[in-house]
């Protein structure tokens, strides 16, 4: 019953894009309520089936026969088989809910969004179903090849979805790069499979999971192999040095972003590592690594967004930073902080992009902040559910982000290898989150330059005769999954109270501990023990406040520059303190790598090409061939075309085998 | 009425190997055609008179089998030269070098 | 045992005796057709050699022989006077294994003189007789192509590649409308089929009734004769395949023919019409042996002769089909026709 | 030297002429008219050997449909075509391959005369017939069959049946092939 409820969840999705992408191919204009029926299907079906699981299994509780279960033997060569099948338990059951709950609203939302764009809808929807279908394959399946298949195929969805405007040359290279960047990691994730299956012989999770609970492997060589895997969730959730990709990835349509590249699909280098917990809390210096990395990115890519204009490359950017949040927590070990943050993050983070995507359908698709502010009397909904998700990522007290950003910060500055610099980091990008938002809020909604009367001479400008004036209204069935994300944004933080509120392990924490035990007894909170300092009750106090001290921070200075100061982000080429400047042009990243790599690389490639190939190969190539020539020419005079001397060979071979025969009987 | 078999034998390989010969040295593609009807003959007497040695009559059927495909060989053969004929205005078979190409 | 006494002598007397009485035969019918022909036509036909003008064939055998012998430019010699006699040997062939009398016992002072007990006017009796009859009739295609190819005459070859494709086309209906009698009897010698027949010819029974007129037609097919006579279409093809043949070696192709006639007439009595076999309400009538088999041997000559008759009266009455409907009822009604009889004569043969 | 001694070397005396005849005659429908020949000789080798069903079908089968056929396409292609009439290789191939075959014939000489040197032992007797046992399917009894062609018809429709149906199968296709081959493409007039 089970099994084949899941099998069916996994599968919809994909009878979704099918049969979207059938009438795709039909006609653009297909019916549009059969096309959004057909995909909120496709998503809403496996979210009750998951639903039903959860409130009718006892998660915690299954054995092992009964997390695992195998649809077919996928592939087998010799004593290689991969089997393909599913696998439900706590980390697999949280994470598709994650999926298909938010994916469900954002589907939801796009039905609005997507006719506001007026866009060929059923492809969209084709694409985000195929999205949904890799995304559960790479969360359900029962081994690593199954999750690189949905590894690869979220990228695929990814690269469909932000080049999705198909007409546009920016979209088109964002996808081609989202695509190339996701190429690094996935190489090193490859290696990183190939050494696990050398180290454990089977590459399904069960097997992996048991094989860490019986032997004992050399920290060394779980280093090699954990830093491998990392460099795969590097490039898919948007670390240094591969984080790239994602603010252009922003090209896609805003409930893309909301879905693929904030709430879903960037999240699943977390989860890879949560799965392959035994790995990575083997691998002590690797973890520090990771948390190094991501306490880097959170800060870099804050300090990045400090100064953009573009209301979905601060949000891009941001996403960025938290997912930084989430490797420190994975790397100091704190694995139920960090999947908590994804959860937390998912929330609020789809509530910001949404909003956002309102925001821009309701001002004729104008993304810059510049041209807004003072919409707040015209949007007022859409103002205070961004209000919400402000609060909830900068960190005030008694919202979502609050709960999960302070259990991280509290969880680094207890680790061994340097926990005081990693807080700081953390506290500083807390800081500078808080600063960000607001005045994303600020420059949008509060500030008296009158964004609405701005835009509106603007067209009259240019669109004389466009018939909408003044703001769009922003559709109900918009509206709807927003207001289901703040109060998630609200209220998903208390399944994670803090150990100082309530004197007790955080549920979550606790619940993730259950749920990774990956051998008797041996928790990811008790496997990274050792690596972590035991606060007392004032410490933990004294982190609070400071966290929070900060993120009021953040929204003074905010408030003060931008709402009381009244000051406006210059126009793109105006002279800027080398500071701004540097932050501005993301400290010249892009044009470092084109100077690093791609210079070196083209140079390489025409050497390649003019003396390697032209000179070296094709010479060597132009002999062996005229040798073979020459031989062929010799062994052609043989083939005559004439039938008669093909019978004679044949005669002749004949006779040979007769020789050979009598050589036998005499 | 007993004859040696040995005799019959070394009469199938004269035969055989005459058949060989015709195949080899004729250009005319039908006579090539010819001799491989030799050499079938040659393999059937060999069959009939086995077949009588030992009194099992499967070699028997075994040459009725090999009539048959003959026939059928034959007739495409010939078919096939007649194609052959009106492509190329010949049958010597050093005209036809298509295999070459 | 005495020269007399031995095996061989005694085939050397059959075939002597049959011998004399085809070439005799075949001789008359030449005359027999004349006259005919005549009767048809309401002549006279020849009747100044001899008492009905029964000489006649002595002098055209006289004329045959002391006409000169001419010879086509560039034409293979050696094949050129192979050809009639191939088509002769073929049509004498063809005599060997016909049994023209039963076999009979006899009295004890024949015994005494021949040194055996029985007595069969049959050459030999090959151990599948009506096979026989097919290969060596199948090798009368040879004397025709030879003949047209050698002549070196454009008429004659074209005449001869009709004749043969007939033949063959024909031949296979032949062959199929036998396979009923051969189911129904079991076995392929002649005279049992023969001794089968004796109380109900095949030509009374259903798959037999059907099949005697397939091979009725393919016969006429196979001796290119009226209405398929293609092969001579004086109109079209001079004379057809032997154009070019003067003299002996005309007589020769004559002779043939009308031998092949009258074997195929003996065919048709021997395979649909019970032969020398008498009905038991007959035979019982009849108290003599002796008398029995002359009653039997003459019913049987008398049955060949009314196909002999038939060949005439058909030549006479029918006219000549085009050559494309020949070959059309050859392939696309008689093969067709004669498959679905076979299978009606299984079912026939499996419900009895 | 009996009498089957004197026809076997009779026989084989026009066998291995004839098929000489057959690969050096010039003209190929002398070839064919030798091919005949060699047909019939080994019939009545056949008959000699007591193989006589077989004699029948070969004069049957080989002279009476697949040699009037090859002579049907000579005479039809070669018609008066002096060019063909002398169509063997060049001699000094000739004379090589003459020297190849003999050798690979002499292997079997080599090959088969350690065998069988006994005079008078490994004979073929043309007078014995085969018999076997057959079922008579509708009364169940047993009866013995003796003779030559109900014997192979039994073999032919008991244990060879699905190899003598599949060979029906094989003349068909080839009998379309045939046709396909030789037809002609008329370009139609549009």
């Amino acid at each position: 019953m089970e099994k084949t409820l899941i099998t069916l969840a996994m599968w919809l999705p994909l009878a979704g894009f099918v049969l979207n992408g059938l009438l795709s191919l039909r006609s653009k204009t297909a019916n549009q309520s059969l096309v959004s029926g057909i995909g909120i299907a496709g998503v809403l079906a496996p979210f009750a089936i998951f639903a039903y699981l959860t409130f009718n299994l006892d998660i915690l509780h299954l054995t092992e026969e009964m997390k695992e279960f195998v649809l077919f033997s996928w592939m087998n060569t010799g004593t290689f088989s991969i089997d393909f099948g599913y696998r439900l338990d706590g980390l697999t059951i949280f994470m598709a809910w994650i999926v298909t709950g938010i994916g469900f609203l954002i589907h939801v939302y796009s039905i609005g969004y997507m006719y506001a764009e007026k866009k060929d809808f059923s492809r969209f929807f084709a694409y985000l179903n195929l999205f949904i279908f890799a995304m559960l394959h790479l969360v359900m399946g029962n081994n690593l090849v199954i999750l690189f298949l949905g590894w690869e195929g979220v990228g695929l969805a990814s690269y469909l979805l932000i080049g999705f405007d198909v007409h546009k040359d920016s979209a088109a290279d964002a996808g081609k790069k989202a695509f190339i960047a996701n190429r690094i990691g996935d190489a090193g994730f490859l290696i990183g499979m190939f050494l696990l299956y050398q180290v454990t012989g089977t590459l399904q999770y069960s097997g992996i999971l048991e094989f860490f609970s019986v032997h004992s492997v050399a920290a060394d060589l779980l280093n090699v192999i954990a830093v491998f895997l990392f460099i795969g969730a590097v490039g898919k959730s948007a670390q240094i040095p591969l984080y790239v990709w994602l603010p252009d990835a922003m090209a896609g349509p805003t409930p893309v972003s909301a879905l693929i590249h904030a709430a879903t699909m960037v999240t699943a280098g977390v989860f890879m590592i949560a799965r392959l917990s035994p790995v990575f809390l083997g691998a002590p210096e690797a973890s520090t690594m990771i948390a190094y990395i991501g306490a880097s990115t959170a800060l870099f890519s804050a300090l990045i967004a400090l100064t953009q204009t573009d209301i979905k490359k601060v949000l891009a950017y941001s996403t960025v930073s938290q997912l930084g949040y989430m490797f420190m927590a994975m790397g100091v070990g704190a694995y139920g902080a960090g999947m908590f943050h994804l959860m937390t993050h998912a929330f609020f983070k789809a509530l910001l992009f949404l909003s956002s995507g309102a925001v821009i359908i309701a001002l004729h698709h104008e993304q810059d902040m510049r041209r807004m502010g003072g919409l707040f009397k015209h949007l007022k909904l859409i103002a205070v559910l961004f209000w919400i998700g402000a609060i909830a990522i900068s960190g005030v007290p008694g919202l979502s982000g609050f709960f999960s950003k302070d259990m991280i910060l509290e969880q680094a500055y207890t680790f061994k290898n340097g926990g005081p610099v990693l807080f700081g980091m953390g506290l500083l990008t807390a800081l500078l989150t808080s600063f960000y938002v607001f005045r994303l809020i600020f420059l949008t909604f509060h500030t008296r330059h009158d964004g609405v009367a701005d835009m509106e001479h603007h067209h009259d400008d240019h669109h004389g005769h466009d018939d909408h004036h003044g703001v769009l209204p922003v559709s109900w069935n918009m509206k709807a999954p927003l207001v289901v994300l703040a109060l998630l944004s609200i209220g998903g933080g208390y399944v994670g109270l803090p150990h100082l509120f309530t004197h007790e392990t955080p549920a979550i924490v606790s619940y993730f501990d259950k749920v990774l035990e990956y051998s008797e007894g041996k928790s990811p909170s008790e496997a990274s023990h050792e690596w972590k300092n035991h606060p007392t009750e004032s410490e933990e106090q004294v982190l609070m406040g400071v966290s929070i001290l900060v993120a009021v921070i953040g929204f003074l200075i905010a408030f003060l520059i931008y709402q009381k100061g009244n000051a406006r982000p210059q126009p793109d080429g105006a002279a800027r303190p080398f500071y701004q400047a540097w932050s501005y042009n993301k400290f010249y990243v892009d044009e470092l790598y084109e100077f690093l790599i791609l210079r070196p690389m083209k140079k390489l490639a025409e050497f390649s090409y003019k003396i390697v190939d032209v000179k070296i190969i094709d010479n060597t190539l132009d002999a062996i061939a005229a040798a073979l020539v020459a031989i062929g020419n010799f062994f052609r005079s043989f083939q005559s075309g004439v039938i008669s001397d093909y019978a004679l060979y044949i005669f002749l071979g004949m006779s040979f085998l007769g020789m050979i025969l009598i050589g036998g009987v005499i | 009425m007993e004859i040696e078999i040995i005799r019959i034998i070394f009469l199938t390989v004269v035969l055989f190997s005459i058949g060989i010969l015709g195949v080899l040295t004729r250009r005319n593609i039908i006579v090539m055609i010819m001799s491989v009807e030799i050499m079938l003959n040659s393999v059937n007497l060999l069959f009939i008179a086995f077949s009588r040695y030992f009194q099992d009559l499967n070699g028997e059927v075994m040459v009725l089998f090999v009539m048959a495909i003959a026939a059928a060989e034959a007739a495409v053969g010939l078919a096939i030269v007649i194609a052959l004929h009106r492509n190329y205005h010949s049958i010597d078979i050093m005209d036809i070098k298509a295999l070459k190409e | 045992m005495a020269w007399y006494q031995t095996e061989i002598f005694w085939v050397i007397v059959k075939v002597a005796v049959i011998l004399f009485v085809i070439l005799t035969g075949g001789a008359y019918y030449t005359l027999a057709e004349r006259r005919w022909a005549a009767f048809f036509q309401m002549r006279l036909g020849p009747n100044r050699a001899g008492f009905w003008g029964l000489l006649q064939p002595l002098a055209d055998g006289i004329k045959f022989i002391l006409k000169m012998e001419t010879f086509p430019r560039n034409a293979d010699l050696f094949l050129f006077m192979l050809a009639p006699v191939i088509s002769t040997v073929t049509s004498l062939m063809l005599w060997g294994a016909i049994p023209f009398t039963p076999i009979i016992e006899l009295p004890e002072a024949a015994q005494k003189i021949t040194g055996s007990k029985s007595f069969i006017l049959q050459v030999s009796n090959p151990n599948a007789g009506v096979l026989y009859m097919f290969a060596v009739s199948s090798l009368a295609v040879y004397g025709i192509l030879i003949a047209g190819w050698s002549s070196n005459n454009k008429y004659s070859l074209l005449a001869s590649v009709r004749a043969t494709a007939q033949m063959i086309s024909y031949e296979l209906s032949l062959g199929l409308s036998i396979i009923p009698i051969i189911l129904m009897t079991g076995s392929l010698d002649l005279y049992t089929i023969i001794e089968t027949q004796k109380n109900s010819w095949f030509l009374f029974t259903l798959p037999g009734f059907l099949a005697f007129w397939i091979f009725l037609v393919s016969i006429f097919a196979e001796s290119n004769r009226m209405p398929f006579d293609l092969a001579e279409a004086e109109s079209e093809l001079i004379v057809g395949y032997h154009t070019e043949y003067g003299g002996f070696k005309f007589a020769f192709f004559m002779i043939s023919e009308y031998m092949n006639l009258i074997t195929l007439s003996l065919l048709a009595a021997i395979l649909f019409l019970g032969g020398w076999t008498l009905p038991d309400f007959i035979s019982s009538a009849i108290s003599n042996v002796w008398l029995q088999h002359a009653a039997g041997i003459g019913l049987f000559l008398l049955k060949a002769f009314f196909f002999v008759f038939l060949f005439v009266w058909v030549r006479w009455s029918v006219p000549r089909f085009r050559y494309d409907q020949l070959m059309d009822i050859g392939w696309k009604v008689m093969l067709p026709a004669s498959l679905v009889i076979v299978f009606i004569a299984g079912i026939y043969v499996y419900l009895k | 030297m009996n009498i089957p001694e004197i026809l076997f070397y009779s026989f084989t005396f026009i066998l291995v002429g004839s098929a000489f005849g057959v690969v050096f005659h010039r003209n190929p429908v002398k070839s064919a008219m030798f091919l005949v020949l060699f047909f019939v000789g080994l019939a009545a080798m056949y008959a000699l050997l007591g193989a006589e069903f077989m004699a029948t079908l070969q004069v049957l089968v080989y002279v009476g449909a697949i040699m009037v056929l090859f002579l049907f396409v000579i005479m039809l292609i070669t018609v008066r075509d002096e060019a063909l009439l002398n169509m063997s290789s060049n001699a000094g191939r000739t004379v090589i391959i003459t020297v190849l075959v003999l050798a690979f014939s002499l292997q079997f000489w080599v090959l088969l005369g350690g065998f069988m040197k006994a005079k008078g032992e490994h004979v073929v007797n043309g007078a014995a017939p085969y018999s076997t046992e057959v079922m008579n399917y509708t009364t169940g009894e047993k009866l013995l069959i003796t003779g030559n062609a109900e014997v192979i018809s039994y073999a032919l429709f008991e244990k060879y049946l699905l190899p003598f149906e599949l060979i029906s199968l094989v003349l068909l296709v080839a009998v379309l092939g045939g046709i396909l081959l030789t037809k002609h493409k008329r370009e139609t007039l549009q």
